[in-house]
């Protein structure tokens, strides 16, 4: 479907006056090749099942999707956003993955007035300082998660915990993030190479630190081979093993499978929330796809349902940048992972909630719900932002 | 002097790519002279491997790091300037930053030949693919400059006050032009002296020492000079995207640079060009229609390796004489 | 007068195999020195410590009362060393003028130039068709070396060794595999050279040694069992014994 | 003890990593041809064990039809492509290979999809045993170490004893002289690029349950058995197998001890942030080293 319009919108284009609000064009910039396309494409699936549900329409607009290949790599995104912003002219901007390409991308629709809705992780950096009024974020700010879970494992009275995170400026954030809500000792901080296979080496040195509990931050094919690694090495019922939301997010689960049974996370969204958003978008996404939506998915879903309704606010007058902006900002839309507002630095203030590894009914491996760790939680960097 | 249809294919391709911008801004595609600019620089940087491969033998996979040595060399005084307090000279002008980033380029490409001549063939690809992956973890840990997010760039260099980089189409004649001095001078080097003795160490080495040349030295300094490209290359890059991130000296793009120049036609002088505009024209086409984008790229490869096997820069040009 | 090459003691192993056993050799100036021996006595790797491709595991080498023993092989030329190829090593898709060019090259000042088109430099080419003309190819200098016959390769062979003037000519069987015809022209090189330079020659064709040498020295396995005169040569007992057998009586 | 675990670590690290360096030396030695894709070969190899393995439930099934996938599809695309790019030169080899990547990268996407799948452990071996007080060592590990010591000797026996090792050994030392010897060499090339894909293939299958069976998985590893190939001495499997060791125990022991090591005489926050950084090039650097004063690498088969 979305190559077809690619083609209508390159022809459109030529020929129709530079402004007329009759449509809204929305530049969908993902990853499409490479080892995490997988969890990119979920992102995609989500923002369309939305616009199933509106007939293709964002409030009274008739929405128009281009999607772009970035291919993870912050030279080449580059110049997919150049053809989105000069050649489609969208007007809004979303889908990016990865904080290399985001942080390459940000300041050039910033300067071409595109709105860009980052709806995954937001770097410290565009939630701190280099904030702007352009740029909003309907996840949450990279170390929220890690805080989330440091305060869940300090209400769990672990006293002594082992750390672990790929060797990256942005890995020890996550671990910063985490120290700065857990109360305890630390073990020990081990920080395997980035896209390291075999884990067999720090489990070792895990398991000679005697923890009484481990945090780690990892993601895709790593969080995968961890997890299944510290499940064979008989740590996973001596150990209990917290991770960051990505760590053991849907796709890991059917990657590791059985191996993530009891482990636990914290994520501002889960699959067995029970708000009635959460509810509607879980059913038609396991109608529309056949499994149950992750993550990525639900964060698709819900920057599609902010759009719907900031476009109704401005009656579809989207060419008043500010007022558009202005609707975007109150944010009144009932968002599927429960109560959302936007902070100061359009980063989400939201509440966390940690869940557990276990089988359902159907002996699937599934993320289920615990209880609320906070309510209300702005991000750290929050203060540093100036708009 | 009889052109020769290497002179008649370049002065082609130089009109072409002149008309570019004003065909592109009539048609509202000014979209297309960003791909052209960025073609232009990884030609730049194809051109200079060529010089390495085609006319050096040697077959390195250090190129991508050296590029993105340049590019960080670019970035890094750039941002420095625009600190208060730093320890190091920071500077913005092109003039300053850009013959910075070739330096950078020649000096690591020296060290890296330095050690990696003692080795031949196979065993010079995988000790600078060796060294190519210590210059990206370098990059990758630096947390001042941003580590494996990367680093951004407030605004280009200055070049001249009545030429502003921020505009596209300047900033594309400005990498035109430095494409075709990089040629010429690429031309000239070939049919020098030094590019004489080049090829003599390329068809036989053991020789060219019998008759008294220091051979270790000639493909020492030709390393040197094709690093200085690449660096060129890398601040082009930077600029254009202002911004830069470890990705850049991945043995990957190290790959890509390589299947590139065998692509345009290893030692043609075209080669780079040819090589760089086919594989991002290839690339951007592609993705745009199809998610499977990577195996039409595959194939095309292929295509041209069976029935192209000395690269696309020979169709146009008869054998060497 | 000094001799221009001289060896005291040159020793060389490979593995159990004493390729150069205590070989003390000496060739004066503007002499035509010849070594021979039978298949595997050693004339090959000698030649090879001469020009530098093989590093002795003893003894010293001087070249005009310079110790060259341990000097990499391209510093040599600098000296006046030169040496010729048993096995044809040319430079195969340049013309035979570009093939001397570059040896002019050599010695003609530094190569470290960038800007200058070689072609544009009329001295090189002159002292090539010079070099040319020495070893009877001017007529085919714009043939590719792909398309010369094995003689005229084997003269290309010696003409590439001759382009820097050296003082001290290695030539390793410069007559292998040639006709009679191509042999004679060959033979006819050498005795020409004699005025210009010092000739080590390493060669089988007993006619053409006992023609050009001056004084000839037997290698057998890498020891030097005689050393003197053709005639003295031709008559000595023990080298009849190991290899002329026939053909000296 | 915890010595004695990283050992472990380090053996069953360096087998695997044999697996896959043996095929790529062999068919590196013998055709002289530069297999950028042989790390396809090995995803290639994890997939259809994990997919039959999911199915028939039996894995003994699911190798058996990994390698015979892996040895087919491996003699195909030498039958059909590679046999003409031999002549070439690496060039041309390094371009086609690389173009094989990209088309299987794309085409396993398009059959298994884009996500990781799992490859569960099997039920047997699921456990950890103890193997000395305190130490307790995943039994499916102990097995990866079995049975890659299996397959080295099967491979050691194959070549050193049976006519088509000694056409291997042939062909690795002096291919001319094989083929004037009256090696067929086509058939030889073909048979080495299928045992090649094979054994890489094994390794993915074997590795499948403990790593994420993923697109692209196979371009991590190739470079660690690049490096073990080129340490070793091309065409040499003795060569690969003291490589793949070397390698393993360079990477095991630098990422296991060498932060702390650090942290004896340097402040504690550098040697944690420096430790890894160090061992993640620490193989490089090793590679490096062995080239400049061994340039042709440990034990070259001539050739």
């Amino acid at each position: 479907m979305n190559i077809r319009t690619a083609l209508l919108a390159a022809l459109a284009l030529a020929s129709t006056p530079p402004w007329a609000a009759d449509k809204i064009t929305i530049g969908f910039l993902t990853t499409r090749t490479g080892p995490l396309s997988g969890i990119s494409g979920e992102k995609l699936e989500g923002f369309q099942l939305y616009l199933k549900t509106t007939g293709g329409k964002l409030g009274r607009l008739p929405v128009e999707v281009i999607v772009a290949d970035d291919q993870n790599n912050p030279d080449a995104g580059r110049q997919a956003f150049e053809r989105l912003a000069k050649r489609d002219r969208v007007d809004v901007l979303t889908g990016i993955m990865f904080s290399n390409v985001i942080l390459s991308v940000a300041p050039a629709a910033v300067q071409s007035k595109i709105l860009f809705i980052n709806s995954n992780v937001q770097p410290s950096e565009l939630a701190g300082e280099r904030c702007n009024p352009y740029i909003f974020n309907t996840a949450y700010q990279s170390d929220d998660t890690d805080e989330a879970v440091g305060r869940y494992v300090t209400e769990r009275a672990h006293k002594n915990v082992a750390l672990l995170a790929p060797n990256f400026p942005a890995g020890r954030d996550h671990l910063n993030g985490f120290k700065r809500a857990y109360k305890g000792a630390i073990a020990v901080e081990i920080l395997p190479r980035v896209g390291q296979l075999d884990f067999s080496v720090e489990i070792a040195q895990i398991r000679a630190a005697k923890p009484d509990a481990v945090f780690v931050f990892l993601f895709g094919g790593m969080a995968v081979n961890f997890v299944k690694q510290y499940a064979q090495a008989g740590l996973a019922k001596e150990i209990p093993l917290y991770g960051a939301a990505s760590t053991l997010e849907e796709d890991v689960l059917r990657g590791a499978g059985e191996s993530a049974l009891g482990m636990v996370s914290a994520s501002n969204w889960n699959a067995d929330l029970d708000n009635p958003a959460n509810k509607r978008f879980v059913a038609l996404h396991e109608k529309e796809y056949k499994r149950r939506p992750s993550l990525y998915s639900f964060q698709g879903w819900d920057t599609a349902a902010l759009l719907d309704a900031a476009v109704k606010d401005v009656d579809g007058k989207i060419e008043n940048r500010e007022a558009f902006r202005a609707a975007l900002r109150k944010a009144s839309f009932s968002s599927a992972r429960g109560p959302f507002k936007f902070g100061p630095n359009q980063v989400p203030i939201q509440d966390w909630y940690a869940r557990r590894v276990e089988k359902d009914a159907q002996g699937q491996v599934v993320n289920r719900y615990l209880h609320t760790v906070v309510r209300g939680h702005a991000d750290a960097y929050a203060s540093q932002c100036k708009m | 002097m009889k052109l020769g249809a290497t002179w008649w294919f370049g002065i082609v391709a130089v009109v072409l790519l002149v008309l570019l911008p004003p065909i592109a801004s009539f048609t509202q595609q000014e979209f297309y002279i960003g791909v052209a600019t960025r073609v232009l620089a990884y030609a730049i940087a194809v051109s200079s491997l060529n010089l390495v491969l085609g006319h050096g033998g040697m077959l390195s996979l250090a190129q991508g790091s050296l590029l993105g040595a340049g590019a960080y060399t670019t970035a890094i005084l750039t941002v420095e300037a625009t600190k208060d307090v730093t320890f190091l000279p920071g500077a913005t002008s092109a003039w300053i930053t850009w013959p910075a980033a070739m330096l950078v380029g020649a000096l690591l490409g020296l060290a890296i030949a330095s050690i990696s001549l003692r080795t031949r063939a196979i065993f010079f690809l995988m000790i600078t693919l060796a060294f190519n992956q210590m210059l990206y973890y370098l990059f990758f840990s630096m947390k001042v400059y941003g580590g494996d997010d990367g680093l951004g760039m407030a605004a280009r260099s200055d070049l001249l006050p009545g030429l502003a980089l921020e505009n596209d189409t300047v900033f594309f004649y400005v990498a035109l032009a430095l494409f075709a001095i990089f040629t010429f001078v690429q031309h000239r080097l070939v049919h020098s002296r030094f590019g004489r003795v080049l090829e003599g160490i390329r068809i036989n080495e053991p020789r060219m020492q019998a008759l008294g040349f220091d051979t270790y030295r000639y493909k020492l300094v030709c390393f040197a000079i094709g690093g200085a490209g690449s660096g060129l290359a890398g601040a082009l890059l930077v600029n254009k995207n202002l911004f830069v991130s470890p990705g850049l000296l991945d043995w990957l793009q190290s790959g890509t640079l390589l299947v590139m120049t065998i692509l345009g036609g290893v030692g043609q002088l075209w080669g780079g060009l040819l090589g760089a505009a086919a594989y991002l024209v290839i690339e951007e086409l592609l993705s745009a229609y199809t998610q499977r984008w990577q195996i039409g790229l595959g194939v095309a490869l292929i295509a041209v390796t069976l029935y192209a096997p000395r690269g696309l820069g020979a169709l146009f040009v008869p054998r060497r004489p | 007068m000094s001799p221009v090459l001289a060896t005291t003691s040159l020793r060389k192993r490979f593995g159990g195999i004493t390729a150069t056993d205590d070989v003390s050799l000496d060739v004066a100036a503007h002499e035509v020195h010849a070594l021979i021996g039978p298949n595997g006595a050693g004339k090959s790797t000698l030649i090879g410590q001469l020009a530098g491709t093989l590093r002795p595991d003893g003894g010293t080498i001087l070249c005009n009362g310079l110790d060259v023993t341990h000097m990499p092989a391209h510093k040599r030329v600098a000296h006046g060393l030169a040496r010729s190829y048993q096995i044809t090593s040319t430079f195969r898709g340049l013309t035979v003028l570009d093939n001397l060019v570059l040896a002019v090259q050599a010695t003609a000042g530094s190569s470290f130039r960038f800007w200058r088109p070689a072609s544009a430099e009329a001295s090189l080419y002159d002292r090539a068709r010079e070099v040319a003309a020495l070893v009877d190819l001017s007529a085919r200098e714009d043939v590719l070396v792909d398309h010369l016959s094995h003689g005229e390769e084997r003269q290309l062979e010696v003409g590439l060794a001759l382009a820097s003037r050296p003082r001290v000519l290695l030539l390793d069987e410069p007559m292998a595999g040639m006709g009679k015809e191509e042999s004679a022209r060959m033979l006819h090189l050498i005795e020409r050279l004699r005025s210009s330079t010092t000739v080590l020659l390493v060669e089988h064709d007993m006619a053409a040694v006992f023609r050009l040498a001056d004084r000839i020295t037997v290698l057998v396995y890498g020891r030097v069992i005689a050393s003197g005169k053709p005639d003295e040569i031709r008559r000595d007992r023990e080298v009849r014994e190991a290899y002329l057998g026939a053909a000296a009586s | 003890m915890l010595f004695l675990e990283q050992t472990l670590n380090a053996l069953q690290l360096g087998l695997m990593l044999f697996l896959i360096a043996a095929g790529l030396t062999l068919v590196f030695g013998i055709m002289d041809l530069v297999n950028l894709a042989h790390g396809s070969f090995y995803m290639l190899g994890a997939y259809v064990a994990a997919t039959v393995a999911a199915k028939s439930g039996s894995f003994a099934a699911a190798f058996l039809v990994a390698l015979a996938a892996a040895a087919g599809v491996g003699m195909l695309v030498e039958w059909l492509l590679l046999r003409r790019v031999y002549g070439r030169g690496h060039l041309s080899q390094v371009l086609v290979t690389f173009a094989l990547i990209l088309i299987a990268n794309e085409t396993v996407r398009w059959i298994w999809g884009a996500n990781p799948i799992d490859m569960g452990v099997p039920r047997s071996l699921a456990g950890s045993v103890a193997l000395a007080p305190g130490l307790s060592y995943s039994e499916y590990r102990l097995a990866i170490i079995v049975a890659g010591l299996a397959l080295a000797a099967a491979l050691f026996w194959m070549v050193n004893c049976t006519r088509l090792g000694i056409w291997i050994r042939a062909g690795a030392s002096n291919r001319d002289m094989a083929r004037a010897l009256g090696v067929d060499t086509s058939r030889l090339f073909t048979l080495v690029f299928g045992l090649g894909a094979a054994l890489s293939a094994f390794a993915g299958a074997m590795l499948g349950p403990i790593l994420s069976v993923q697109v692209g998985m196979g371009e991590a590893i190739i470079i660690l058995a690049f490096v073990v190939v080129v340490i070793g001495g091309i065409g040499s499997v003795r060569g690969a197998l003291l490589g793949s060791i070397v390698v393993a125990a360079v990477d095991t022991y630098g990422r296991a001890f060498l932060p702390s090591a650090l942290g004896a005489f340097l402040p504690l926050d550098i040697a944690t942030h420096l430790g890894p950084g160090l061992s993640q090039v620490s193989i490089f650097v090793l590679m490096a080293a062995i080239l400049f004063f061994r340039p042709r690498g440990l034990m070259p088969a001539t050739g």
